[in-house]
């Protein structure tokens, strides 16, 4: 009924199923887990624990020692994690209840089915995502032209000029390097020297990313560095390559260019 | 196979290898001179004509195409010596969240996601024209609603949303109405974030706020 | 016909495809890792397979593509005058950055672009005389400096360049100032962060070594 939970989830360092079992936990990153849910998940279906039936004692207990193993812990980051924490303490102690809620019908209600639920909606989006990762994709995958030609015997119209594309057109390139595209924006400068060292220094530890070098946030920084990039493209100092339609630009050393 | 037939798949090849966009049966149609259930006819000829090619006829978002095989991706990426970065989990998870729900709100989603959403995560779904605001939703802090956009059928090779693949049977009927109900539950609660939610640089506060997501359940 | 020919032929046909241009004998030879008199016959098969279909495999400027087949002119050309051809974003995007940043080199562009320009853009453009050849320009190379044509202001209806409107216009402030702007401009660099973003960690050693997404990927 619920297939497939782990298959996808390539977690390093998880000890195998005894020893998770015993506490004693080895260290987790939480860097493995996409959120809570993703740990919770984790935990429960790769120590085969029933799902509507959760010991939530015990995975409260795997819960906080993953939690507790991640120092320094970053408060701003682990928000969501400490949350749940505080839920699966909430649910254990209801557990221990003596006289138990009960619901409309006078059912009892356990205090774990609001957890079990997310979990399950989550499980599915999860394999959901999984699913439309492994689906061929446009541009990585599958590649239709950019460019489409017909025989030399039709004749094409022209495409019509439009000056609202045109300028929303140069909207998307001027929000994409940050509003200034203007000559004097391309002036020599000398931080555009500076930003030029910045590059080859970055570019000592191999080939990067075109985003990676615009990792200062700041307008001005991005279009000095995109103009010093520029400048040592044109000085041949490095090279720069870029695939198809929408897709990321690498630098690279010269030495290290196809 | 018969002439006319041949006659008109060759016509409805050469319509969809000149055309820039997927084609639709109502434009094939047209354009073609011929009844639909031909065309559908030829459509699949054709289909079958190209298993096991180099080239495949798709149907993607209402319409047909054609696409280098998957197969041969290794040897096309070479065309372009870098490869198309790889998608986060956040990502996929995000817009496997929208997909189906839309529309959906950004506390919705992390909502299910038991996790917040950044703003380049909803910002880079929009750059790629996967995702897109459908409108607000009439609660206080009118928070935006997300759908996907034509793009994400075209990149993904669906040819609509029925076409995304069946999650609703990892569970019970019964056991999804009651995940449902609970999230409806929980949206209330949690509708009244939407706002701070929106914008970036508000994590923080609903972080130390302890206004996470996840603990509006026992409230 | 042989297994390995028939491989061969699919790989060609899904390269070919693929391209924005055509593909040398010597651009498949590198693409394919087979020999020139392998790919030569395996295109001469497909020349021959593509008989009397509505696709055919042209060698056209010294490379192999895939065209429309002229027996269907009258249908492709119908195609083209119900929907004429938009100006694609490639082409708007590239003519839009000659005029605002003209003189202006192919490179320049692509780097403004963030991406490839393909000669056909810049053919079609020069068919359309929007744009023209400036001059070249006094770097190693001698790249091709672009410049609009007076074609380009009688089309778009400008009396002259000084008509564009400022960037200034083009922007309103308040999209300046948002914070999605921010996003836009640190998209992909956020992507990479975003798995250090949601999680304690060390965020700064995942930006310091420059690593793309950190390990959540589904491999």
């Amino acid at each position: 009924m619920l297939p497939q939970t782990d298959s996808t989830e390539p977690l390093q360092g998880v000890m195998p199923d005894e020893s998770v079992a015993q506490s004693g936990l080895p260290p987790v990153s939480l860097d493995a887990f996409e959120g809570p849910l993703d740990m919770l998940l984790h935990l429960i279906r790769e120590q085969k624990m029933e799902i509507f039936d959760i010991p939530i004692a015990t995975l409260t207990e795997q819960y906080l020692e993953i939690l507790e193993a991640q120092q320094p812990l970053n408060l701003e980051y682990a928000g969501d994690y400490l949350v749940m924490a505080s839920t699966l303490t909430q649910i254990k102690s209801r557990m221990l209840l003596p006289r138990p809620q009960l619901d409309a019908d006078g059912e009892e209600i356990d205090p774990r089915a609001e957890l079990v639920a997310q979990l399950l909606a989550y499980e599915q989006y999860r394999a959901a995502a999984a699913e439309l990762e492994e689906k061929p994709r446009l541009g990585r995958d599958v590649f239709a032209r950019c460019y489409f030609p017909e025989s030399d015997e039709v004749e094409r119209p022209l495409p019509e000029p439009d000056l609202d594309a045109l300028l929303s057109a140069f909207r998307r390139v001027l929000k994409r390097v940050g509003g200034e595209v203007r000559h004097q924006v391309f002036m020599e400068t000398m931080s555009v020297r500076e930003r030029m060292s910045f590059v080859l220094e970055r570019l000592k530890g191999g080939s990067l990313l075109l985003e990676e070098l615009f990792d200062t946030p700041g307008r001005e920084t991005i279009v000095t560095t995109f103009l010093a990039i520029l400048e040592l493209w044109r000085n041949q100092a490095i090279s720069v390559v870029q695939e198809s339609c929408y897709s990321s630009i690498s630098i690279l050393p010269k030495e290290a260019a196809v | 196979m018969n002439p006319d037939t041949n006659k008109l798949s060759a016509t409805l090849e050469a319509l969809i290898i000149a055309s820039d966009e997927p084609l639709s049966l109502a434009r094939l149609r047209d354009l073609s001179d011929a009844s639909s259930a031909d065309i559908r006819a030829a459509l699949a000829e054709l289909e079958a004509h190209y298993q096991g090619r180099g080239i495949t006829l798709q149907e993607v978002a209402g319409g047909w195409q054609f696409r280098s095989a998957p197969e041969y991706a290794a040897q096309v990426q070479q065309l372009w010596q870098t490869r198309p970065p790889r998608l986060s989990r956040s990502m996929l998870e995000t817009l496997a969240i929208i997909a189906y729900r839309q529309p959906v709100t950004r506390a919705e989603i992390e909502m299910l996601r038991g996790l917040k959403v950044s703003s380049s995560i909803i910002g880079g779904l929009q750059e790629r024209s996967w995702i897109k605001v459908l409108g607000r939703k009439e609660v206080p802090g009118r928070p935006h609603l997300y759908g996907t956009g034509r793009q994400f059928l075209i990149d993904f090779g669906l040819s609509s949303l029925s076409d995304l693949p069946e999650i609703a049977q990892l569970m019970d009927q019964e056991e999804l109405e009651s995940a449902d109900q609970e999230d409806q539950l929980l949206l209330h609660a949690d509708e009244a974030q939407d706002e701070t939610d929106e914008y970036p640089g508000d994590a923080d506060a609903a972080g130390e706020a302890g206004l996470g997501p996840v603990n509006t359940n026992f409230d």
